[in-house]
């Protein structure tokens, strides 16, 4: 009976272990996250398309077979929905699975098993679901309609759910961490733009980001931009170029969306007085409305100023390099709304 | 493991439950297993009684005790899990994806298809051109029975026989048990659209009289004890129910709590297991496909599987216990040699049993197992 | 071959064949449109669970099938994905096929063909889906946590679709005709607990309802209630009490979330200077969101008050009586905000 | 009407778009069949090519070229429609959902199972402990094929049998083809997972090679018609591919635009029947289910199911034009007695066809045909 060698590093780039911290891509800081996680406890497991013998379309779970076995690291046909109630029957059994999107977009092929088994579990009837979905998200690549879309605020707007999308390498490992140890279902989404575009140098040792928190980017007092995930660098970038400008914008990422810090948001707020939401995913609907109506409730006297937004157009994320380009936000757009607002 | 469906009460009271806990939850009482948050059969026991409850979308369940299934294996358990599906759910996407993985992953599982000829006003006919449901089965690889719905033993031990197989390690099982929705839908319905011809052909079938007729033929109860129980059951109800009449509505904060499990819940798996064995070295992890043949149009079937699809023939084999005799308490599918299917129903031996005293012939058999696993 | 006689009118209720306009309930309101519109259009057809034969779950095609026979009422087997990929190869074809979802809450179940297929379907390749997917939607009947859902958001957040909610029986009939005829693919909300509740006498001539329009239901000049669906009526009902203290709530049914009728939002904001939002759909990521970004950005100077928003909580819709009570809002809940609002 | 999935590009050229559609949609221009907004194969015609664009989602297609097969029904319009899926796609809920409702409704589809044998880079086995995909029609009742995918011609006459199956009013039908993803899941994918024996053996079974030795032993071609049909393809590429090169990218307004259709197009369908026929009284409207057996388990089939179900014989039948003669250009599934199925191919009637001198033996025949439907 031949057998194929397994590559294991496919591409020849990802090692077979990992080294805690370090100088790291994203996708690498996600990676090290996941076998930390495994190696600590055994009742993590991994389940997936193509996420064993392959190591997963971007290669998040290389070389994690040969570690943990084919008893952990689970491919599955491809069956979204029978992934994630897979998921929860573990799940109820008190192991912890991580179940992964080949691409998030296919997250709608599930949706009824997230919103409604796994979101709604603990609420009726007292069964905690602690289970992790992750998937790249998110456009930039050209990656057409099907391949780059942000699903966050169908999960956000579902009771039950946690919501992560995080921008840094080190986030990404320490939320990814709290993900996977939190007795709740989280969706952890991964910006594909990130994977391999960002590095940063991890600390050696065990360290979580806790879910529920944003981070103060940078600090200013003329105006807030909230932001998340690919979206943050580019609120950074405008950041930086305002502060040439004159105008100081303090930024914040948001990390969580839900459930969402609206202290960090309101508190920002009550010290610039104005404030811009930065978000990649379609306008109509996006969480920017949310943080609109929480902001009359908690912060309107503070506003000088309307809350704005710059988010992608209400259509699907088109193919075409010029036609991405227009869809999405990018740095000079949010440099033009901040100046506009700053001037208000 | 067990997760019932909502016609699937009977299996909640088998597993301790108690009508209390029924006429709670539908009556929406603070007393209730989900303290009125749900309703129905829609509540469970993960850490006693290891009932998973359902959500209305049907077909959910199936990918769930998969699941429950493979993490039972992975903590060695030696569990086996269980649901139901009607004739209607098993259209579902979900019943097919949560078929597949498990007969890709060789689950524990056994899921029941409850044939009631109805699927709320549809018939079978109009929802797949299928006689036998049973043959979902074949599109997964996977061994199934036919049983008749109707008599109770013959589902004890076809699924009694199912469970071996399970925890032999023979993956799942998916077992058609051919019976009929006696009313509507629910208390609503008045099914007008079922021929009264159908009633008539089914009341003839009735379950209960034909237990019944079991237990009085073979003296397994007499008028007195018969008394004795329906009494004891009488009771209980009228007690249960007057309880849940007589328990409270939840207080409108309960409406506010639990969304989230804020460290009500401490999470341990039940290790049957040492831990050191699931992952390398003590694990497997060839990390490298095993692909013993190429899938080419003009490979020779492997003998194997050749003999397990030579022939739909009808093997007869005794199976104690069944009510109806050789008039077919279990109809056979497919029977040639599989090595647990066949062959296990073949040799006759009876299971253990609280009824022993009939040992009539009836058909039993396993269907086309599915080709070796690759585990 | 023994056959069963068709119920036809299963409890009795539903009349064979529609009279068009007359004193009728919500439900025989949206009955009279299907019927108006497949005797006007041989290319309308219905397609779902348990339609013909048993006239639907609700009995909303009662007689359907003995007036357009079985070619045009089509029953299908419990596959939501597939009734809507069928209406999508339907549509294709030039048909106009009206999807049921036996209850709204199953149309998770089919949130992929929805969401990626229909949705996109017209911008990506130019393949208008003139469609209708309609079916049973809200809380209030103790339906519990599957048979109560509000998913408007989960579409109103997703370009391509339209998403529809009337409140009353003539709007009922009148945008249900507009969507069937309108080209691309309409989400048609049906309150259940309004379908027997309400009656109305409407028109005997065929009429329409545009899309895309808010109605005024109520005029005022105190503050403005933006509301739809069921709790349009509990917003008249404040409305009405909150008019005995001297307060005057002008109060509008936005029909349509999608596409917002900004214009209506807006204008009545620059008249009364206060909004409150209500809506049956949980809080976060509710459509008072959306709403209070709209409001920032076109009437900000306009306001005298925070935007304000009344809605369900963030759990998942509960079965008890009084728990469901608590979650959903209520004329009392309503009144209390909009006075505190006034009061503002 | 066809819906090709992203490895039927060639389909799309028999349709009569041109390399430069699929060379401008790759590179994103303009002047591609979706202007940019779209890539890859996402593309198609419905006024004219009756080609639907396929999405990214597997399976979901199925169900709706159902509805396209329906809806043809509806209109008169007596066509037949067809997709392809995956071996890895044929594990979705959609697949199971559409081919349960074409099976329900005895659309006028065909669904072709193409087996490569891998799915990204999970081979069949894993997906499914089934040796032949085509088994998946077991579930709904429906005929199946398996067929040598790598002979063309013999591809090329099982679908036209299904073709003419489902013009016949048969319902739909599943064609499994047996072939090999010779290179990676895509330019990034090595596929180093695959073993080498495995390429090797299926090296040997080229399709082209096949099919140009058939064409060579023929005389249906010589070297020099053969270098002016090779020339002109190559002109026509590289033209192509020139035009794309130059062609524009979309101006960056055009991605605001479309999100729905206002009035940018009328809706008409093409009716081929008179439009008093869809409805009663010249449609059937009769209210009632027929329920023609009650589905008891000791019913008796009824002896035309029987007759089907019997023996999973084989049976030799003569198809010309098959291009590897009797070492099985189609393996026989099942064939007892398929009115059209066995039949029609044991009639050995050649269909129309260019290529006749061949007439050589190969097994082709029909499987297990659903029962009669309910129309
Ligand atoms: C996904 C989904 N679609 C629709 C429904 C609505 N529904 C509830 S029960 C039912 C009929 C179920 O028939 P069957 O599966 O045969 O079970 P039975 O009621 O006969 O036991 C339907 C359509 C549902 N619960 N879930
Ligand atoms: C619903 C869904 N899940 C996951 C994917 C990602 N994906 C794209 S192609 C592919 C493998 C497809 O295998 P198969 O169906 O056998 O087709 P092949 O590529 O071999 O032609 C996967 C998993 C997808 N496109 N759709
Ligand atoms: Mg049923
Ligand atoms: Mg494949």
């Amino acid at each position: 009976m031949p057998t194929a060698k397994k590559p294991g590093n496919g591409n020849g780039k990802a090692p077979a272990a990992a080294q805690a911290g370090g100088e790291v891509t994203f996708l690498e800081a996600i990676r090290q996250g996941l076998i930390e996680e495994m190696d600590r406890d055994p009742s993590v497991v991994m389940i997936g398309e193509d996420i064993g013998v392959y190591g997963g379309a971007f290669k998040v779970s290389a070389g994690l077979l040969e570690r943990f076995g084919w008893e952990r690291i689970i491919d599955t046909p491809i069956s979204e929905t029978a992934i994630i109630g897979a998921a929860v029957g573990m799940a109820y059994q008190g192991l912890r699975p991580v179940a992964e999107m080949q691409f998030i977009d296919f997250i709608s092929c599930c949706f009824n098993q997230i919103t409604n088994f796994v979101a709604k579990s603990h609420y009726r009837w007292n069964a905690p679901v602690p289970m992790v979905i992750r998937g790249p998200s998110g456009g930039g690549v050209h990656g057409g309609p099907f391949h780059s879309q942000n699903p966050e605020m169908y999960f956000a707007h579902t009771p039950g759910l946690k919501v992560v999308y995080p921008s840094t390498a080190y986030d990404a490992k320490g939320l990814l961490k709290s993900a996977i140890r939190d007795n709740n279902p989280v969706l952890f989404f991964e910006h594909k733009f990130l994977y391999r575009r960002i590095k940063e140098t991890l600390p050696a040792e065990d360290y979580t980001v806790p879910l529920g928190k944003a981070a103060t980017r940078r600090e200013g007092r003329d105006l807030t931009i909230v932001s998340y995930a690919a979206m943050a660098h580019s609120s950074l970038e405008a950041a930086a170029a305002l502060a040439k400008e004159g105008i100081e914008a303090e930024v914040i990422d948001l990390r969580t969306l839900l459930p969402l810090d609206r202290e960090a948001i309101i508190n920002s707020v009550k010290k610039t007085n104005k404030l811009l939401v930065v978000h990649e995913d379609t306008r109509t609907g996006g969480i920017a409305g949310e943080i609109a109506a929480v902001v009359f409730e908690e912060a309107f006297d503070d506003l000088d100023a309307p809350v704005r937004r710059v988010t992608s157009l209400d259509t699907p994320v088109p193919y075409s390099p010029p036609l991405e380009e227009r869809f999405l936000p990018n740095t000079a757009k949010i440099v033009e709304a901040a100046r506009e607002l700053a001037k208000y | 493991w067990i997760a019932p469906m909502i016609r699937n009460v009977g299996a909640l009271l088998v597993r301790g439950f108690r009508p209390r806990d029924i006429y709670t939850q539908y009556m929406a009482r603070y007393t209730s297993p989900t303290q009125g948050k749900d309703g129905t059969s829609h509540f469970g026991d993960l850490e006693k009684r290891h009932v998973v409850s359902p959500i209305s979308m049907l077909g959910d369940l199936i990918p769930v005790m998969t699941g429950v299934a493979m993490a039972g294996r992975y903590l060695g358990q030696n569990i086996v899990s269980m649901t139901w599906i009607g004739d209607g759910g098993s259209s579902t996407g979900a019943f097919h994806e949560g078929m597949n993985l498990a007969a890709s992953q060789k689950a524990p599982f056994i899921c029941v298809i409850e044939n009631n000829q109805w699927a709320y006003s549809t018939p079978v006919n109009r929802q797949v051109p299928l006689r036998d449901l049973a043959d979902r089965a074949r599109a997964y690889g996977i061994p199934s029975y036919i049983v008749d719905g109707n008599d109770a033993l013959a589902v004890y031990r076809t699924t009694r026989e199912a469970v071996d197989r399970c925890r032999a390690g023979e993956g799942p099982v998916i077992i058609e048990a051919k019976t009929m929705r006696m009313r509507g839908h629910a208390q609503h319905d008045p099914a007008e659209y079922v021929p009264k011809e159908m009633f008539a052909y089914w009341k003839e079938r009735d379950p209960l009289e034909r237990f019944e007729k079991h237990l009085n033929e073979n003296n397994l109860w007499d008028a007195k004890s018969r008394k004795a129980i329906e009494e004891r059951i009488d009771r209980e109800l009228v007690a249960d129910l007057e309880e849940a009449e007589n328990a409270p509505f939840p207080p409108a904060e309960l409406a506010e709590q639990g969304v989230y499990c804020e460290g009500c819940h401490t999470i341990a798996p039940k290790w049957n297991r040492a831990i050191e064995e699931v992952s390398p070295p003590r694990s497997s992890a060839a990390s490298e496909w095993k692909v013993s043949e190429y899938g080419g149009f003009e490979a020779k079937p492997d003998a194997r599987y050749e003999a397990l699809n030579a022939a739909a023939e009808t093997i007869e084999v005794e199976t104690p216990g069944a009510l109806d005799g050789g008039n077919g308490s279990a109809r056979a599918r497919k029977s040639a040699a599989s090595k647990s299917g066949g062959a296990n129903s073949g040799n006759g031996k009876p299971s253990a049993s609280t009824v022993k005293k009939s040992a009539k012939t009836s058909k039993v058999a396993a269907a086309l197992p599915g080709r070796k696993g690759r585990r």
